[in-house]
């Protein structure tokens, strides 16, 4: 069940991202996106996120994600034109990219037994063990984000203003 | 009865595909996206972490980068309304009067 | 007690007086007046060093020793013996003349200009008292500054290359010199000079021969290339193409060839030992090389630095044969060079007011134009190629005869320098003053000297004379230091060669 | 030796009226200049004609040290002077003939410009002469050894508007400057042997130590050589005494004939002692003596500019006193130094009064007949020119003699060297009187300048005056008394100069070799030992004599061989009366029929071409080419540049990084990440720091 | 209440954040912005006396645990808040006080400044994760604000992807280090690590450690992650400039000398030499990227390329001596690059004309102050002696030198000879004639801002190079708090670092 659930959640990840990656609409990939979140939400839920898991949803799905078909909408943003601006990219990044993956992954598979297993349910984080944590231990950080916001709200309206 | 690791490996995936789209895609808005996903995919590894440890801070962790996540969207599309208003394009190749 | 801070004021002088005239008004020749007094300050104090100098004692005197920094451990230590001594005096010697001959040529901009000029007169100053190696290190590059943005700010035609060349030139080798000094103190935990030399000659396990041997080269570079020493000349003519006058005098020689003294011959005796057959070479192909190419100059500024990189070479040349006399004479040749390239420069720069211009073919005929320049030119030039009475020749003398033993070859060579050299500059004294007038010489009527370039030109004339017949005045000083370094047994110094009274002549009998 | 003879003095007084003339005499009246040169000269010669009064009762030499000039380390040179029969000679020469021809230049060159000048430089020039022979260490005999030279250059570059005078002036001072460069290596050699310059301190070791010969010694004595060669105009470096006649005829008689030029000979006997220990040098010393005699004169024969002719014959001559010196017999060179003193100073003399006379003309073929126009110039060069033939009982003929005999009795090739010197002897009487005839006889070939068209030009004429006002000339006439003075007293002087040396074979008793030998003859006399020992090489091993003592068996021979020099010189008259005043016709046919030769000699030997061929092209060619544009332009100055460019060149790929476009910029970064995180993984970066 | 007190300064620039939004909203549109600049002005100094007194407080943390106010967090706050002040003087001059937004500019950068300073007292990764968002946005936001021109749209796109980029892998460093020890806070890490020998330590470490690096090298661009940084400067107001190419690069490294020195110490054997071929691959490229330039902003940008390596020459010495280095160059580098930016600013004009190196020529012979000025903060910037630029170097070097990198050293010292030729390239054609062709720069004359912030930049840089020994000693108390507790917490790594396999 929780393998099962893992491989299909976990497919549908990588098959979302890819189709990020391979859609030419910027909104198909903005949908594609969304796929990624949402089974992402769902393997939080394995792990055993829950608030996790529904924070996912709604605030990257849902907020993050409206705002980007908004501005997707706003501008009128139309087919990518595969342009080639860049050589380096593929010169440099994708080996890059796949060297890195590969580093990755053969260090987490080489220590895969140092890291154990998960079972379903085995590990739940409530609510409550979580606000402990954000409004006790992590009081400050959480004030500061009040900042970032703060910050994040003077930028759009500062940057997206009219001009006069 | 999943190992932890294949959750890593998993974000590892999602990590470079963000890395790769990055790197493929043309319309900025497209590539802000792809740095979402990279983001989400640390996230994961946030998560497995934080079950493999059992601590919750991971998850709170998780729990900010989302926060960031969302004012960066918020700076980062009116970065790129503005751009698009002063340049009257979203592609990323064309962006590049500063060079050299 | 005077002596006790006279060295801070010397050098200080010039910078606080530099700070009041960038607050002086433009009007007028308030700045020129300022300046002019502030040199005359620096020299009056200076002439308290000589007159209260011990003759008999190695070591430094007038002392001053205070910590700066305490962690690391920099001092502010000051002090100079024999050596320092008369480039100290050197040194606010020229500033007077060096306002006197800008009187004129620097126009416009003099607050920068003679701002920029104190500072310079402090930096080079500091150079010379500094015992502490941080310290010397911050004249030292200070001391490029002011320079390079004078060049930068008055060269008539490409300054700003001339300026960066320059700078470049001195200033990257002077960044190894500053890994040496900073491996020392890693090494040693202390940048004073003194203590510096006790622990180097006491050695140590880090002091490998090969360490020591890198360390002794990034000294040896950077100075080489300030003297400059061939081939590393490679910035000079064009900075004394584009210098002002007052700048260009003060350029070359003093700074790199004390450094060496101090520095090489101070710390490194044995390193500098080695290397002496490469300098020795160098300096004899200097000597050799800068009075040809002098030869082949049309531009007087051009042939001017030429003569100055050849007269130079006489004192490496000197510098390494590790004889007292060579010795001595080297440290004269560097004040001569000071002396007589500097009233040479001075020459050239009020022909140049006059004319516009450098280029020796366009001139002739001028002697009866401008017979007191003339005059002075030509006892210059007579000083500058070594004729007896003059100083030239006591530093040439020293330093040929000092080394001649055990380097007959090469100082048998440089002597040919003699001989060049007065081709070179009879030559272009013929050019510039002699034949018909040339059309513009005739087109341009030009004064002859006024009073403030005589006052500024004859006593360098007259030291030069002095210099020449009453030489012990100077080398008294200069001895003392140097027979403190021939006490140095690594250097292994020799004396004059004494009489071989018992055995043959060294020669062979014939028969 | 209690007396203060103040020997200082004697230079310093017309180094004072130096001062004064040179600072203050542009604008001083011309009486003043003149009054102050003439003090400068006269006082000098007082204090002399003192010193001779007084100078049997003192110990010799006399020795004053008037302080330290440099002191370094163990090493000293002072300020010192000293006095002996050497010296004291000299000083008479120089400031006797010296104050004649200041005296003389007061009429010569009272038309000038730059009469103060001119009198300031004679008076430097007395200055630097009177230190030369006064010094008593080697290092301050440079110092009057190069002012001489100084003053010499100012001196041909008098008229420095003209640019003969000025490449005169430059090529003798840098010539000498060569012999300079020998002089200076002696001295190295010498400080590194002895520790000291003092002729003296010096002198007494090798005194003390009979073993030094040759070894060391001959170096010193050759690279002394090389610097008297530069002074006194002999081969290799006399070229630039021919061109030094672009001074003023005054500067000609005083420097370079009378005094200046003799300074080689002065130094070399000087430091016999350092020769008398080099047979070797020695040598070398007879040979370049007799072969510049011989090749000058030979080159004398051709020239047609009066003051040329009397200078190659001064170069001549010059080549006989180092024949005298080269076989040891200093006394003999001296001696000539002496007479030749008084008869070409006097020469030179008349020929400027005859110059002045013929408003500047020089060209011999220009002149003829003024034997009645200028009497008094033509009776007094008539005595020097007999005396310089050698005719007896001039004074010439003794000295001249008196070297030709000791090198006639001189071993090892003497004899070729006394032929050479006979032969030669015969030239000098040729072209003497080849110049007597062109000038004084025959037809006036002047008439073109009397009339006024300009075919002559006025001795000054590229002076400052000239230059702006029209050449002028006016008629052929004898010269004021200033002048004529100066030639009836030099004239006197070359008549009876040489009785004073006149030979023991001829009946004399030789005062003046007995008078000089304590200051030349050898502290040790190892000549009869060194003979011997030498008489087994050739040339190599030098040509010795005893100097002063001539074996009394020899006087017959002495006494025939003046007789054949007289009649030589008879010879070399009789061929000069037959080409110049019976047939002149004659000459111009042997110099079509000896072409080539005549333009060898002509030509002066293309030696001033050879030599600018040889060395002045290659250098200069070196200094511009090579070493100005090759290397200091292309490889010090290229290379600073390649440096900076190659610099750049990275700056510019370095830049090419930044190609403003996001995804490269990305795709830099990922694979630097994944290289940073492979490093950092296992580990390699350490591998690849260097240590 | 004891709390707020260590975080007195963020505080304090908070409120006054909020007081100059709340009075920009007041006033109306074309009125001057002046005014709030100087509340502006008012709460950076407050800040920075606050930062001061901090110096009271005994050393310890706050929040449980979040936040930790020791010597090294005080030093930096207080070169954050200078910086800040300095830049706020030149924003007054340099931007036309009408112009839209300038209120909001004010109040990012005081905002801006929380973030970095509760980057540099963080000792939680999280604390330190989210001052790191809040200074990158609010200087991404800054480098977009002059939105008339097509530059600085482009400049802060192309801040905010690349900069999002690298956070995202800083992030995924957080997260492997929390994976190979289950914490993100400093303490826990370096002692959940004291134990471990270079066998047993979690190989995860070494990955999340390089990403940190990767991380936080964008941040200071340190080559070869500095791609971003010729570009962004290039077009980002000039002001801007002067504060991002110094505070928040302050603060990245203060964090990574809280990340290597305090939590993971025991690793040095890893990080020592990516950081030595971080400082030689920065020194390099900086220096000879700059060689070419025409726009000196655009050098400015790649010599502080080169600066970035320069400072980390000073952590590959291992000592606290190399930490004091490290806080001692970024202050000086502070001062020197604020001061040069300031005077870039004002005579680039109100839109960042006039920015290329022929367009200053000759500025001294119109405004000879500031370019006197300027000329020295180059100086500085070569590192001439008796200027904050030459201490610097020197003593980070000393410090490099003390561990034994000789090769180092040379690379560094041959470095900022090149770096001399574009230096002094500028402030030579201060001083030569102006091109006849040329346009002539207008140069206002300086407002009071620009010689306080010329003043205080100019003062700070010669006070380094003359009398540097109060920020001397501050560095190396700052530098002692961290070794120490790095001792406390590995000691066998102190030990460990004289035999290290570089010597």
């Amino acid at each position: 069940m929780n393998l099962g659930l893992f491989i299909v959640f976990g497919a549908f990840c990588v098959a979302g991202a890819l189709n990020l990656l391979f859609q030419r609409h910027p909104i198909n990939s903005a949908l594609s996106l969304i796929v990624v979140m949402s089974s992402l939400a769902v393997l939080y839920l394995l792990l055993g996120a829950e608030f996790l898991a529904a924070a996912q949803v709604i605030v990257y799905s849902g907020a993050i994600m409206v705002l980007f078909t908004f501005v997707i909408m706003l501008l009128n943003a139309g087919k990518e034109e595969r342009t080639h601006g860049s050589k380096l990219a593929y010169i440099a990044g994708f080996p890059g990219a796949a060297a890195l993956l590969a580093l990755l992954v053969f260090v987490f598979l080489s220590r895969r037994g140092s890291f154990g297993t998960t079972l379903l349910g085995e590990y739940l984080v409530t609510t409550g063990d979580l606000s402990r944590l954000l409004f006790r231990d992590l009081l400050l950080p959480f004030e500061v984000t009040s900042i970032l916001i703060l910050i994040a709200i003077l930028g759009a309206v500062a940057l997206a203003r009219k001009e006069h | 009865m999943v190992p932890i690791a294949w959750y890593l490996v998993l974000s590892a995936i999602l990590f470079s595909i963000g890395v790769a789209a990055f790197l493929i895609k043309r319309n900025i808005i497209t590539v802000f996206m792809s740095i979402e996903l990279m983001l989400n995919a640390v996230n994961l590894t946030f998560v497995a972490f934080a079950h493999q440890w059992h601590q919750v801070s991971g998850q709170v962790f998780v729990f900010f980068v989302m926060v960031v996540a969302a004012a960066e969207a918020a700076v980062g599309l009116a970065i790129i309304i503005a751009v698009f208003r002063a340049r009257n394009t979203l592609n990323v190749d064309q962006i590049d009067l500063m060079k050299l | 007690m005077l002596n006790d801070s006279i060295l801070t004021w010397i050098t200080f002088v010039p910078i606080a007086g530099a700070i009041v005239v960038a607050l002086l008004p433009r009007r007028g020749r308030v700045i020129q007046w300022f300046t002019l007094l502030v040199a005359l300050l620096t020299f009056v104090l200076s002439l308290h060093l000589p007159a209260h100098f011990d003759y008999a004692r190695h070591g430094f005197q007038f002392e001053e020793n205070r910590s700066w920094i305490t962690s690391p451990a920099i001092r502010y230590h000051l002090g100079i013996d024999g050596l320092s001594l008369w480039l100290v005096l050197l040194t606010t010697f020229l500033a007077p003349i060096g306002v006197l001959v800008s009187w004129r040529a620097i126009e416009n901009r003099t607050k920068e200009f003679y701002f920029l000029f104190l500072l310079q007169q402090t930096a080079m100053i500091g150079v010379f008292v500094s015992l502490d190696l941080f310290l010397y290190y911050g004249f030292w590059e200070l001391s490029l500054v002011p320079m390079a943005i004078l060049i930068a700010m008055f060269g008539p035609n490409s300054g700003r290359q001339a300026a960066l060349k320059f700078f470049i030139y001195t200033f990257v080798p002077s960044a190894l010199l500053l890994v040496a000094i900073i491996w020392l103190y890693t090494k040693t935990g202390t940048f004073d000079f003194v203590r510096l030399q006790a622990a180097l000659a006491a050695g140590s396990p880090a002091f490998t021969a090969q360490a020591l041997g890198w360390v002794s080269l990034a000294f040896l570079v950077a100075f080489a290339v300030k003297v400059p020493v061939f081939p590393l000349h490679g910035w000079l003519a064009d900075v004394i193409q584009e210098a002002p006058a007052a700048m260009a005098m003060v350029v070359a020689g003093k700074l790199g060839l004390y450094s060496i003294f101090r520095f090489n011959l101070g710390l490194f005796p044995a390193q500098a030992r080695q290397i002496a057959p490469l300098m020795i070479a160098l300096g004899v192909i200097g000597i050799l090389y800068g009075a040809l190419v002098a030869l082949a100059q049309t531009d007087v500024r051009r042939l001017v630095a030429y003569s100055i990189l050849g007269n130079l070479s006489f004192c490496t040349l000197g510098i390494f044969c590790f004889a007292v006399a060579g010795l001595n004479g080297a440290v004269f040749q560097t004040l001569n060079e000071g002396l007589t390239g500097g009233a040479l420069l001075v020459l050239v720069s009020f022909l140049y007011e006059r004319y516009r211009t450098n280029d020796m073919s366009l001139y002739g005929g001028l002697a009866g134009k401008l017979p007191r320049l003339a005059t002075l030119f030509v006892i210059t030039s007579l000083a500058l190629i070594g004729l007896p009475l003059f100083n030239g020749f006591i530093g040439e003398f020293l330093v040929l005869s000092g080394s001649f033993h055990g380097h007959a070859g090469w100082v048998a060579s440089a002597a040919v320098g003699v001989i060049l050299s007065a081709s070179y500059m009879l030559w272009a004294v013929q050019r510039i003053f002699y034949g018909q007038p040339s059309s513009l010489v005739t087109n341009r009527p030009a004064p002859d000297l006024n009073a403030r370039e005589q006052i500024t030109l004859w006593p360098m004339a007259v030291l030069m004379l002095v210099m020449g017949v009453a030489s012990p005045y100077w080398i008294k000083a200069i001895d003392s230091a140097v027979s403190g370094l021939a006490g140095n047994p690594s250097l292994g110094i020799t004396a004059m060669q004494t009489p071989q009274l018992s055995g043959a002549p060294s020669g062979k009998v014939t028969q | 030796m209690t007396t203060d003879l103040h020997l200082w003095l004697i230079p310093l007084v017309p180094f004072a009226g130096f001062l004064v003339n040179g600072l203050l005499g542009r604008k001083a009246p011309k009486p003043v200049v003149t009054a102050v040169a003439l003090i400068g000269a006269l006082i000098p010669m007082l204090q002399v004609s003192a010193l001779v009064l007084k100078f049997d009762s003192l110990s010799k030499p006399y020795i004053q040290h008037v302080g330290t000039w440099i002191q370094a380390g163990s090493f000293h040179a002072d300020f010192a002077f000293q006095l002996d029969q050497l010296t004291l000679v000299m000083l008479c020469v120089v400031t006797g003939v010296g104050f004649l021809i200041h005296l003389y230049s007061v009429g010569y060159m009272a038309e000038e410009d730059g009469y103060w000048r001119f009198f300031a430089y004679m008076n430097l020039f007395l200055f630097f002469m009177l230190t030369l022979v006064l010094a008593e260490n080697f290092l301050l005999m440079f110092v009057g050894w190069e002012g001489v030279g100084l003053a010499s250059y100012l001196l041909i570059g008098f008229y420095y508007t003209r640019d003969s005078a000025a490449n005169a002036g430059k090529k003798a001072f840098i010539v000498n400057r060569i012999g300079d460069f020998g002089f200076l290596l002696a001295m190295f050699l010498l400080i590194a042997h002895f520790g000291t310059l003092s002729f003296n301190d010096i002198f007494s070791q090798i005194a003390l130590h009979p073993a030094w010969q040759g070894g060391f010694l001959t170096a010193v004595a050759l690279f002394l050589v090389l610097g008297a060669t530069g002074k006194s105009a002999q081969i290799p470096l006399y070229v630039w005494l021919p061109d030094a006649m672009e001074g003023p005829t005054p500067v000609s008689a005083l420097i370079h004939a009378a005094t200046m030029v003799t300074a080689g000979v002065y130094m070399i006997a000087r430091t016999h002692a350092i020769f008398d220990r080099s047979p070797f040098a020695l040598g070398v010393v007879a040979i370049i003596g007799v072969a510049t005699a011989f090749f000058a004169a030979t080159i004398g024969m051709v020239q047609t500019d009066i003051k040329r002719v009397l200078a190659y014959s001064t170069v001549s001559q010059l080549g006989y006193m180092f024949l005298g010196c080269g076989v040891a017999a200093y006394s003999a060179g001296i001696f000539h130094l002496v007479t030749h003193a008084f008869f070409k100073a006097l020469l030179f003399l008349a020929a400027g009064s005859v110059i002045h006379a013929l408003s500047g003309q020089q060209d011999m073929r220009a002149m003829g007949g003024l034997r009645k126009k200028i009497p008094v110039t033509f009776w007094t060069m008539t005595a020097a020119v007999l005396a310089i033939s050698g005719f007896p009982p001039l004074a010439g003929f003794v000295s001249k003699d008196e070297i030709l005999y000791q090198a006639f009795i001189a071993p090892n090739g003497g004899k070729i060297l006394w032929a050479v010197g006979l032969l030669t002897a015969g030239l000098t009487s040729f072209y003497m009187f080849r110049l007597w005839y062109m000038t004084f006889f025959g037809e006036s070939r002047s008439a073109a300048a009397q009339e006024g068209e300009a075919a002559a030009v006025h001795a000054r004429h590229d002076s400052k005056l000239v230059l702006e006002a029209e050449p002028h000339t006016h008629p052929v006439h004898e010269s004021p008394w200033v002048m004529l003075w100066p030639l009836i007293i030099l004239a006197i002087l070359s008549v009876v100069g040489g009785w004073m040396g006149w030979p023991a074979g001829l009946g004399g008793s030789n005062w003046f070799s007995h008078f000089l030998a304590p200051a030349v003859q050898s502290v040790h006399l190892p000549y009869e030992q060194a003979t011997v020992a030498l008489n087994t090489g050739a040339l190599a091993n030098g040509i010795v004599n005893t100097p002063n003592a001539a074996p009394s068996g020899d006087k017959q021979i002495e006494l025939i061989l003046a007789l054949i020099s007289t009649l030589v010189a008879l010879a070399g008259w009789f061929a000069a009366h037959l080409m110049y005043c019976a047939r002149p016709e004659l000459p111009e046919r042997i110099a079509a029929s000896l072409h080539a030769g005549y333009a060898t000699l002509k030509n002066k030997y293309w030696v001033d071409e050879i030599y600018g061929a040889l060395i002045v092209a290659p250098v200069l060619f070196m200094a511009r080419w090579i070493l100005g544009a090759l290397i200091d332009r292309g490889v010090i100055d290229g290379g600073t540049l390649a440096v900076g460019y190659t610099a750049q060149g990275f700056g510019a790929l370095v830049a090419r990084i930044q190609s403003g476009n996001i995804r490269s910029y990305a795709g830099w970064l990922t694979l630097f990440a994944a290289l940073a995180l492979a490093a950092m993984y296992f580990g390699w970066a350490a591998r690849f720091i260097p240590r | 209440m004891n709390s707020s007190l260590y975080i007195l300064p963020e505080i304090l620039l908070t409120i006054f954040g909020i007081l100059v939004m709340l009075a920009d909203a007041t006033m109306p549109r074309g009125a001057s912005r002046k005014p709030l600049g100087w509340i502006a002005v008012l709460g950076a100094l407050g800040a920075l006396a606050a930062s001061s007194w901090q110096y009271q407080l005994p050393a310890g943390t706050a929040y449980f645990g979040v936040v930790r106010i020791d010597a090294f967090s005080i030093f930096f706050h207080i070169l954050i808040a200078g910086i800040v002040l300095a830049s706020l003087l030149t924003t007054l001059d340099a931007v036309r006080p009408e112009t839209e937004g300038l209120g909001e500019l004010f109040a990012l950068m005081l905002f801006g400044a929380v973030g970095m300073m509760l980057m540099t007292s963080a000792v939680e990764l999280l604390l330190v994760f989210i001052g790191l968002e809040i200074s990158s946005i609010s200087t991404y936001i800054m480098a977009g604000f002059r939105r008339k021109s097509a530059k600085s749209p482009e400049s802060a796109i192309k801040y905010f992807l690349l900069g999002s980029f690298a956070t995202a892998f800083f992030l995924y460093g957080i997260a492997l280090v929390f994976g190979a020890t289950g914490t993100t806070r400093i303490a826990d890490i370096a002692a959940a690590l004291a134990g471990s020998t270079a066998a047993n330590v979690p190989p995860l470490i070494y990955v999340g450690l390089a990403m940190i690096v990767i991380g936080l090298g964008f941040k200071v661009s340190a080559a070869p992650f500095h791609v971003w940084t010729p570009d962004v400067y290039e077009g980002a107001p000039s002001p801007v400039v002067g504060l991002m190419s110094t505070a928040p690069k302050a603060a990245a490294f203060a964090v990574l000398l809280r990340i290597t020195f305090e939590a993971l110490p025991s690793l040095h054997v890893h990080w020592v030499p990516v950081l030595w071929w971080l400082a030689v691959i920065s020194m390099t490229l900086g220096n000879l990227g700059a060689l070419r330039q025409r726009n000196v902003k655009r050098m400015l940008a790649y010599s502080s390329i080169a600066h970035a390596g320069y400072l980390l020459v000073a952590f590959t010495a291992l000592s606290a001596e190399g930490v004091a280095a490290a806080s001692f160059y970024a202050v000086t580098y502070a001062a020197m690059n604020v001061g040069v930016f300031a005077i870039v600013s004002h005579a680039g004009g109100y839109d960042d004309r006039l920015t290329l190196v022929d367009d200053y020529r000759g500025l001294a012979y119109r405004s000879p102050l500031l370019a006197g000025a300027m000329a020295f903060f180059l100086i500085s910037l070569i590192g001439i002696p008796f200027t904050g630029g030459f201490f610097g170097k020197f003593y980070v070097f000393t410090a490099a030198l003390h561990a034994g990198m000789i090769w180092l050293t040379i690379i560094g010292l041959i470095n900022s000879g090149i770096a001399a030729f574009y230096y002094l390239r500028v402030a030579l054609a201060l001083f030569a004639r102006p091109a006849e062709a040329a346009p002539v720069m207008a140069v206002e004359r300086p407002s009071l801002p620009l010689l306080l912030s010329v003043f205080l930049t100019a003062a700070a840089t010669l006070i380094l190079g003359i009398v540097p020994g109060n920020v001397l000693g501050a560095a190396r108390a700052a530098a002692q708090t961290l070794t120490v507790s790095h001792q406390q917490s590995a000691p066998e790594a102190a030990g460990a670092a004289t035999d290290l396999s570089l010597r």
